[in-house]
């Protein structure tokens, strides 16, 4: 009975290389990925993302919605014995809202956080923020003061410690990460496992290769195709789910759109109908994808699912454009990053096909991704161009400010009263139901004066060795594996 | 050997020679004929091409070749992700493929032949200048710096004919030069100058002639070359663009396919190693037939 | 230093016993691209112990060929040697080179006959140093191994006239000057006492007063060591000096033999004629040289008729009908040996003959 | 020989000088790194404020002033994306690379010399048309496509060889097949020429003309002399392997600096691809002065003096 | 050297630096390729020049034709100081002087057809391509013996004799007084040699041409030439008429040269006494001090080896550098030893072959042919 328990280890491949395992300098989602395994914030989000308790046990929100006093857990100490208190939140947050903290504006979002006595904080905003916990959740990771200070922001990202249910071992750049069980983790029980074991590989082929051979437990990033293929193969699990993205082709009513014959909202419409995107979904994503009716996805707070997405009607698109006075079509320019998202320069080749099909010709520019968003950012894109954006918090108001901003917002094209106004009054509501009527009155909207091609929101495809249980992505691509274990 | 030994196997003709020269080299001339091929087919693409090699048939797509049990005679070659037919493609890619590098080698080796010829003939700090950026130019990484220029200056056919144009400039300059060095201090230039030749003369009429012959050579491989890796920088997304059918970015779009639809990335690699295969025989041979020194002793 | 060459000339022959090297009917041929090169066509020739044989004629004309192949230096492929044998003996054994297995063969080269070549700097490798280039082919033949095989390099290096050998023995190949080279390459050529030694143009590319210091080294090697000595020139005044018997080739043919004496005294061939008589002469004036017409023939043919034919004032029909065998001469006052010529016309007796073939 | 070799390090040195420069203009002109950086909704005064923090405000000539003198002292800013001193995260890499381009160098070398000279010393033999058909194949077989053939047949299929990642002999192997695979057909091509081209030298029938068996005329004689060309061509592969491993790397999620190539020209992290195209490039010139070395330790013929 | 000679050289000098630096290149020394070298031919002569390989005979009649810049002296042909004329006046100038190379395979653009490199100069001089040139391409083909139907071929399908007429054709062309041919026969077959030699012999004869002939083997440059001068390390030993040099060999290089210049005759050969020089030409960066020829002169005294010895007409045009020729000491044992060389070769003048055959067949032997046939 005495004999040394096997180490059970899973083996986890991410497809990008993080460049910190601090979960505020951790550049991309898989390097969060990484590093949340790590620590803890004072709350979490479930599945159904739902915010629960966490570090704090449980906390109080003020009459004006501005003044949150979160009531902290007892007895957490961080993995180097440092003790969580509310000086550590304190600690967190003031170092979180330096500027060069990568994600300092999540920090931000709390004007102040102060010590109420050693278990309790207070957190108050500038406006009331109805995402706030919800960021909280996801960026605030609780970071020991003592040992931060001492090993410096650098240090710290290439040796964290946190609270989380795993502890840092060994960080072999590019080829490892090597995390352990936290044994004194808070929650009774968890995490499952001895070990993880991040393992880099860039390449999804690999990456397919890998999960086959067992190599490696866990990998995500699959194309559909290869998806297809891993179902077929014993000893995996294909998984897959449709993730918080929404993927549009988007028109430019503040710049090079103008005077466009795409500022006629009749012409937009016959765009969305001239474009099969069924096929599209059906072809590069092997069905795989959901058709999308806006800019918010089906997950999010004021979906209204009463929308229908615009069928593919090419002779209705025509009849479109002749009452636009557009029989013969035109011609317009039209751009799409190359190599940022899966099969996207193929969706865009399709979209150049579709439309040309009733008549509009687009000279289709594929962009360096990098040089693509300078010019998205500039605004200097031509007036079509095809993107996507993902959103984590779990309502699309970001998203649709940041694509429908209008000149305040670096990566939209467009500006419309109508919307502006509805997004002020949204970002102001703290009540879930009211903020829920207005979203769903902005999908409508957008569906009769469309300022994208809507275009679909895909599923994503990882795959586990068979004998993983209970990994739970979410839909932003997410994961704790605190609950995953080995048979 | 004196030289009257060697002069007897000369004295045959010309033309003969030739002949056999291509005759012997078996492999040359399986070059030759493959890329002789591969130019017609180039050439005549938009002919035999059964379709729009852009036409896109999605409800189609990733059908396998026609000898397959799923294939059809429709698309002989199968087609890509997006049902487009593969010939089509392949035939264009073809179009696609020696345009870069033909436009290629022709920047590079101009530039080449210019710098090359001023460094070699004029000597001194001219060529020491010249020499400096042009050692510098190749101490950093080839694939760097193609990288790095690639994505300065985006995805255009343009950008990537000017990309292997300047990227292999230096090359061209060492070769060239290396070639005026020689060809300067020969025994015919001597002569030249001994009967009164201009400078212009000399240039145009002895080391220019005397240097094509090296040029070539070195072009047909530079080229193969650049269709290689046009291919490298389709798998980095950095080619042309996806709109026009390259065999890079095919290879590149189909390298996701590689275990169950491979003919997407095979018929352009086949391709592609097929092309530079024959330029490659086609360069050995060349330097056999064009250098007169391999001439004398072969 | 006034010196006069000794022995060389008048001396008489060594007693005729039997030839330390006897070819007979040796043919090469080359397969190139171009066609069938047939470089040397049935040549028979022997050599005596301690004679110096001095094999003439011009570029192409097969000198080369005939005696590399004898010790199978010449490529092959596209060299073949399509028929012949080569009796080399010492003592009572002898061996036909011709048959030789590579491995054999590999014991002879080096160990019985030694090869001197024309160009020193490209034939010595210029990455080795000369000492141990010699010291090479000492250890290979089991002569003296490890550091006696060094001293007995060293000892080889002064032999052939090379000042400070010690050092020397380190320097490499380009350090030398071409008479240097020269000297090396005879001290490897001589390093395992072998019971020959062709030189194969050894002093064609050398300036005249080295040419002398080397004959003058050859020469003196050769009485001390007893080494029989084939040495291929083109430049007849050499051979004239060291030869003790001459065989002048053209066409890949053997068109005249004799003593030395003889064949410049009285040739008898017409293509030895016409090459003395373009020669001109240091002793006496000749204003105008032979004008030998045409060039050397095709060497892509086989051989039917006299080779000379084409270029030959007295060739008449039998010579491009048939290839004229070696007909023995006779009448020659100073002649111990065979004078042979290949010759359809008896320039002698100003007749054309038909038989009397050797 | 000293003179020749201090002369051959001060050149170097003045090219690394060089490449410094030209390092320093190259990346200027991939475009403004604030925006790439900053996140998506970040506004204009938060990109001018980042552009302040990181020099990119300054005029050029002191921007090169700056990047010059930390550059002397190895230091090439901190990288954007990694947030560490680009330096250090390149050299830590290095090794990683420096590994693989030595093991497909190895694998080139071992299968290419013996190849190459039986090939050369047979043409026209069925060694000789495998030793040419390996060259040619080495040198258009695109190595990405070959490498991911591999994985599926050797991984995957047969079980043999890890997938990815750097760890033991097994995980070298594919690869530095496939890195090597170019290299390969370069060094065949050339050792089969060359010895083509020095079996028929004087020396050769020198050293025959001696006795010599085979083995000591291949080994002493021909190899020695082949072994002149092939070593300034290594050098000059050696740059060709830093390249192919932005493929293989990638590919085979080993660990080095070139897969980081195309991320950091990507994301624009001036810093560090500054910082690899220097590192690259010294490793070049390194080699290239270890070549003239090598050259001068096989060839006496060197002259020093020039 | 005399006032009327149409070629008239004095003092020419060529050096060449020697060059070492890191980074800026420095001249440490000097290659003194020829150093102060005199020479006249008379209109319509031969002036032969022999010498060791390096001595610097071609590069004196590069100096000469100012294919290098010379550094120092004047070389008059005719009425003109060729060092003095500028780059124009050269350029046209040179169609009176020419050169037939050494190595016919390099001196021949491989790219070019015969009819080109034959019309080459007339091009260069301005003349337009028609059927005018085209004869005269022809013309002079014919003139060096060649078939003129072969001028579409290119030079690598002629043989090496044949190639040097192609070369002569093209030095010809343009009406030169001066011909320099820098060693034009030493790659050829004896047999090919007589032709070119009698070639040139002809031409000079029917052209009324000046050579200035290089050799290093003295018994063809006694055969063509009116003069010969003997050079040795940058420098003229002696300069004589060929039979005055052949009598009367005074200096001790042209001696040991006459020496080793092997005779097609082996009685000679093998019994005549002769002059083994040691070792090899000095270095011509640090040639001896004195005399250039000390350090391998049978007869070398420390005179020789300090001081350097000026020409000295010993009457008759011929001239030498040596200190001793005539001294009281030294002197006889070089007269003695020319007397031995000399009469080395005349002794064997006696022997000859028994019967010299008219290279041509005799009467009888025509008639012979056609009744056999
Ligand atoms: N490797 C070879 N391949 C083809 N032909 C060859 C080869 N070696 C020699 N020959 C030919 O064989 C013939 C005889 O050549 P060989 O070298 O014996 O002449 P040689 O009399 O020695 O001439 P040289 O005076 O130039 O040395 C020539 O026609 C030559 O071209
Ligand atoms: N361009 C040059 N630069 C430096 N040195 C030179 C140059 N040309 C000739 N020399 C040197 O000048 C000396 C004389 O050379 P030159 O060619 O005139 O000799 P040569 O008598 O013609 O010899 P050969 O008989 O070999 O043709 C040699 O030592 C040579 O190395
Ligand atoms: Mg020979
Ligand atoms: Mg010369």
């Amino acid at each position: 009975e005495t004999t040394e328990p096997e180490i059970v280890t899973l083996r986890v491949a991410v497809p990008t290389f993080p460049n910190s395992l601090d979960a505020s300098v951790a550049a991309e989602r898989n390097a969060q990925n990484v590093s949340w395994q790590l620590f803890d914030s004072l709350v979490w989000a479930n599945e159904q993302n739902v915010i629960e308790p966490a570090l704090a046990e449980r906390w109080d929100v003020s009459e004006d919605g501005r003044e949150y006093t979160f009531f902290l857990r007892e007895g957490v100490d961080f993995h180097n014995g440092e003790p969580f208190n509310a000086d550590a939140v304190v600690f967190s947050w003031e170092r979180g809202i330096q500027p060069h903290i990568e994600w300092s504006d999540r920090w931000a979002r709390a004007e102040s956080v102060e010590r109420v006595d050693e278990y309790t904080v207070r957190i108050s905003t500038a406006e009331p923020d109805p995402l706030l916990l919800g960021v909280m959740a996801q960026h605030w990771n609780m970071v020991p003061p003592l040992y931060t200070q001492e090993v410096g922001d650098d240090g710290f990202g290439a040796a964290p410690v946190g609270t989380g249910p795993f502890q840092f071992v060994e960080w072999v750049r590019e080829d490892r990460v090597v995390l352990e069980r936290n044994d004194s983790y808070w929650r009774e029980g968890l995490p499952l496992v001895d070990r993880v074991v991040f393992r880099p590989i860039p390449e999804s082929s690999t990456r397919m290769a890998a999960i086959q051979t067992g190599e490696i437990d866990i990998v995500n990033r699959l194309s559909f195709e290869q998806a297809d293929a891993l179902e077929r193969v014993n000893d995996v699990d294909v998984v897959t789910y449709p993730i918080d993205r929404v993927f549009y082709i988007a028109f430019n009513n503040l710049t090079t759109g103008i005077d466009q014959p795409t500022m006629d909202p009749r012409v937009r419409r016959a765009m969305n109908y001239a474009v099969d995107r069924q096929a599209i979904i059906d072809s590069l994503f092997g069905g795989r994808a959901q058709l999308s009716t806006g800019l918010m996805t089906s997950s999010n707070l004021g979906y209204d699912p009463s929308v229908e997405p615009f069928p593919f009607d090419p002779d209705r698109a025509r009849e479109l454009l002749a009452e636009a006075g557009y029989p013969d079509g035109f011609e317009i320019g039209f751009a799409a990053p190359a190599g940022a998202y899966t099969n996207f320069e193929q969706v865009a080749e399709a979209v150049q096909g579709y439309l040309a099909e009733v008549g509009i010709v687009t000279d289709l520019d594929i962009i360096e991704s990098g040089r693509f968003w300078d010019l998205e950012a500039e605004k200097q894109l031509p007036p079509l161009f095809g993107d996507s954006w993902s959103e984590r918090s779990g309502e699309s108001l970001p998203r649709l400010r940041g694509a429908l901003g209008g000149w305040d917002a670096s990566f939209s094209a467009w500006s419309d009263p109508v919307i502006d106004d509805l997004l002020d009054r949204i970002s102001v509501t703290i009540d879930q139901d009211e903020r829920a009527a207005l979203y769903r009155e902005l999908h409508r909207y957008m569906q009769d004066d469309p300022p994208f091609i809507y275009l679909y929101v895909p599923e994503t495809f990882e795959a586990v060795r068979s004998n993983v249980r209970d990994y739970i992505p979410r839909a932003a691509e997410d994961y704790f594996l605190m609950f995953t274990s080995l048979d | 050997m004196r030289i009257d030994a060697l002069d007897r196997q000369d004295l045959r003709r010309a033309p003969q020679r030739l002949a056999r020269i291509v005759l012997r080299d078996k492999a040359g001339l399986f070059g030759l004929i493959l890329f002789v091929l591969i130019v017609f087919l180039a050439l005549a693409a938009p002919a035999l091409s059964p379709h729009d090699p852009l036409q896109q048939n999605l409800r189609s797509s990733r059908q396998p070749p026609a000898w397959h049990e799923a294939g059809s005679m429709e698309h002989p070659l199968g087609t890509d992700n997006l049902g487009r037919d593969m010939l089509s493609r392949i035939l264009v890619g073809t179009r696609v493929s020696l345009t870069v590098g033909f436009f290629g080698v022709l920047i590079a080796s101009s530039i080449g032949l210019v710098f090359g010829m001023t460094a070699g003939y004029m000597g001194g700090r001219t060529d020491s200048a010249i020499m400096a950026v042009t050692n510098l130019v190749l101490s950093v990484p080839y694939l760097l710096l193609v990288v790095v220029v690639a994505s300065v200056l985006g995805r255009s056919l343009l950008n990537v004919i000017l990309i292997f144009g300047f990227t292999n400039a230096p090359l061209f300059v060492r070769v060239t030069r290396g070639e005026v060095l020689r060809i300067r201090t020969s025994g015919y230039v001597e002569s030249a100058i001994s009967i009164g030749a201009s400078r212009h003369h000399i240039i145009t009429r002895h080391i220019l002639p005397n240097l094509i012959g090296p040029i070539l050579t070195v072009a047909t491989f530079e080229m193969s070359g650049m269709i290689f890796y046009e291919a490298g920088l389709g798998f980095l997304g950095l080619s042309v663009p996806p709109s026009i059918p390259s065999w890079g970015n095919m290879l590149a779009a189909g390298r996701q396919y590689i275990q169950f639809s491979p003919w997407i990335a095979t018929f352009p690699g086949l391709a592609i190693v097929v092309t530079s295969l024959s330029m490659n025989l086609l360069g050995d041979w060349l330097r056999d037939v064009l250098d007169p020194r391999q001439r004398r002793s072969s | 230093m006034m010196r006069r060459r000794k022995t060389q000339g008048h001396t008489p022959h060594p007693p005729r016993s039997e030839p330390i090297l006897s070819v007979k009917d040796l043919s090469v041929r080359f397969n190139t691209v171009d066609g069938v090169v047939h470089a040397v066509n049935s040549i028979s020739f022997d050599l005596y112990r301690g004679e110096t044989l001095g094999v003439v004629g011009e570029s192409g004309s097969g000198k080369s060929v005939s005696m590399l192949s004898l010790l199978r230096l010449i490529p092959e492929p596209p060299g073949e040697i399509t028929s012949g044998s080569a009796i080399l003996r010492s003592g009572d054994e002898s061996v036909d080179l011709i048959s030789l297995s590579w491995k054999q063969m590999n014991r002879v080269r080096g160990r019985r006959v030694g090869f001197v070549f024309q160009d020193p700097l490209s034939s010595l490798n210029p990455l080795i140093s000369v000492g141990k280039q010699i010291r090479e082919i000492i250890e290979r033949h089991n002569i003296a191994r490890g550091s006696a095989a060094k001293r007995r390099s060293v000892d080889l290096l002064k032999q052939v006239g090379i000042s400070d050998a010690d050092n020397r023995y380190h320097s490499y190949p380009h350090e030398f000057s071409g008479g240097m080279r020269q000297r090396v390459m005879i001290a490897i050529a001589i390093a395992c006492n072998p019971e020959l030694v062709i030189a194969d143009e050894p002093t064609t590319a050398l300036d005249v007063t080295i040419q002398a210091q080397i004959i003058d080294l050859l020469m003196k090697l050769k009485r001390e060591m007893g080494i029989s000595v084939i040495w291929i020139s083109h430049d007849l005044g050499v051979v004239a000096g060291i030869a003790d018997r001459v065989m002048v080739m053209y066409g890949g043919t053997a068109v005249e033999t004799g003593t030395a004496e003889t064949v410049y005294r009285h040739p008898r061939h017409p293509y030895t004629v016409g090459l003395l008589g373009a020669i001109p002469k240091l002793h006496q004036d000749n204003k105008r040289l032979v004008n030998i017409k045409g060039t050397p023939p095709s060497v892509y043919s086989a051989l039917r008729q006299c080779p000379f034919a084409p270029r030959c004032p007295w060739s008449f029909d039998l010579c491009t009908q048939q290839r004229p065998p070696l007909f023995a001469l006779d009448g020659n006052a100073v002649s111990d040996s065979r004078h042979t010529s290949a010759c359809w016309y008896d320039l002698e007796h100003n007749t054309r003959r038909t038989e009397g073939a050797v | 020989m000293q003179r020749y070799l201090l002369s051959r390090v001060i050149q170097s040195i003045m090219l690394m000088f060089g490449v410094l420069i030209l390092v320093f203009f190259l990346v200027r002109l991939t475009g403004d790194p604030a925006r790439i950086m900053m996140p998506r909704d970040a506004s204009p005064a938060d990109i001018e404020a980042f552009r302040d923090a990181m020099g990119f405000n300054e005029p050029l000539p002191a921007q090169f002033f700056h990047f010059m003198t930390g550059a002397l002292q190895g230091d090439f800013g901190r990288s954007l994306h990694y947030r560490a001193p680009a330096m250090r995260i390149v050299l830590e890499r290095m090794p990683a690379t420096i590994e693989l381009s030595l093991a497909a160098l190895v694998f080139a070398l071992i299968v290419a010399i013996p190849l190459g000279v039986i090939g050369g010393s047979r043409p026209g033999t069925t060694w000789d048309t495998v030793c040419r058909a390996v060259g040619l194949v080495g040198q258009t077989v695109p190595n990405f496509w070959l490498a991911l053939m591999m994985i599926s047949l050797f991984s995957v299929t047969l079980g043999w060889f890890p997938t990815f990642g750097r760890g033991g002999f097994g995980s070298i192997v594919l690869p530095a097949v496939a890195l090597g695979l170019f290299p390969l057909g370069k060094f065949t091509r050339l050792v089969r020429s060359a010895v083509l081209e020095v079996r028929n030298e004087d020396y050769v029938r020198t050293a025959y003309s001696k006795g010599l068996l085979d083995h000591r005329v291949y080994t002493h004689h021909i190899f020695l002399n082949v072994s002149v060309t092939l070593v300034s061509i290594v050098g000059v592969q050696f740059g060709y392997l830093l390249g192919g491993s932005i493929y293989i790397e990638t590919i085979f999620a080993w660990p080095g600096v070139g897969r980081m190539i195309n991320e950091a020209v990507q994301a624009r992290d001036f810093p560090l691809v500054q910082a690899l195209a220097f590192v690259s490039a010294a490793f070049i010139v390194l080699l290239n002065l270890l070549t003239d070395l090598a050259y001068v330790l096989i060839d006496p013929r060197i002259r020093y003096e020039d | 050297m005399s006032a009327g000679d149409f070629v008239q050289v004095h003092g020419l000098k060529q050096y060449f630096p020697v060059q070492k630096g890191l980074l800026v290149n420095r001249t440490v020394g000097y290659v003194k390729a020829v150093d102060g070298v005199s020479f006249g031919i008379p209109r319509g002569e031969t002036l032969g020049l022999v010498g060791e390989s390096g001595c610097g005979k071609s590069t004196t009649a590069r100096s000469m034709l100012r294919l290098h810049e010379p550094t120092e002296g004047s070389v008059r042909i005719g009425e003109t100081d060729v060092t003095r004329l500028n780059y124009r006046d050269l350029r046209s100038f040179r169609s009176r002087m020419q050169m037939i190379f050494q190595d016919s395979y390099s001196s021949l653009n491989p790219r070019h057809t015969v009819e080109y490199i034959v019309a080459e100069p007339l091009l260069i001089r301005g003349e337009r391509p028609g059927a005018n040139l085209q004869n005269r391409v022809q013309e002079m083909l014919q003139l060096v013996g060649m078939n003129p139907d072969h001028m579409k071929r290119f030079p690598h399908e002629f043989s090496g004799g044949q190639r040097q007429r192609i070369g002569i054709a093209r030095a010809l062309v343009l009406n030169p007084e001066l011909i320099v041919c820098d060693e034009p026969i030493s790659a050829l077959d004896v047999a090919i040699q007589a032709q070119v030699v009698n070639l040139l012999s002809r031409l000079q004869d029917e052209l009324g041409l000046t050579y200035l002939f290089i050799a290093h083997d003295l018994s063809m440059v006694r055969h063509i030439s009116h003069r010969i001068a003997v050079m040795y390390l940058g420098k003229i030993m002696e300069i004589a008429s060929y039979d005055e040099l052949f009598e009367q060999p005074l200096h001790p290089y042209t001696q040991s040269l006459m020496s080793a210049v092997p005779i097609t005759d082996p009685a000679i050969e093998k019994s005549r006494a002769r002059i083994i020089l040691e070792g090899d030409l000095p270095s011509p960066v640090q040639p001896p001090t004195g005399c250039v020829f000390s350090s391998r002169c049978p007869f070398a005294t420390d005179l020789c080896r300090n001081s350097e010895p000026k020409p000295r007409d010993v009457g008759t045009g011929h001239s030498v550098a040596c200190h001793h020729i005539d001294d009281r000491v030294v002197g006889p044992r070089i007269t003695a030893s020319r007397e031995q060389i000399v009469n080395g070769l005349k002794d064997a003048a006696h022997h000859g072959p028994d019967r010299s055959f008219t290279y041509e067949p005799t009467q009888s032997n025509s008639s012979a042919r056609s009744s056999f046939s």
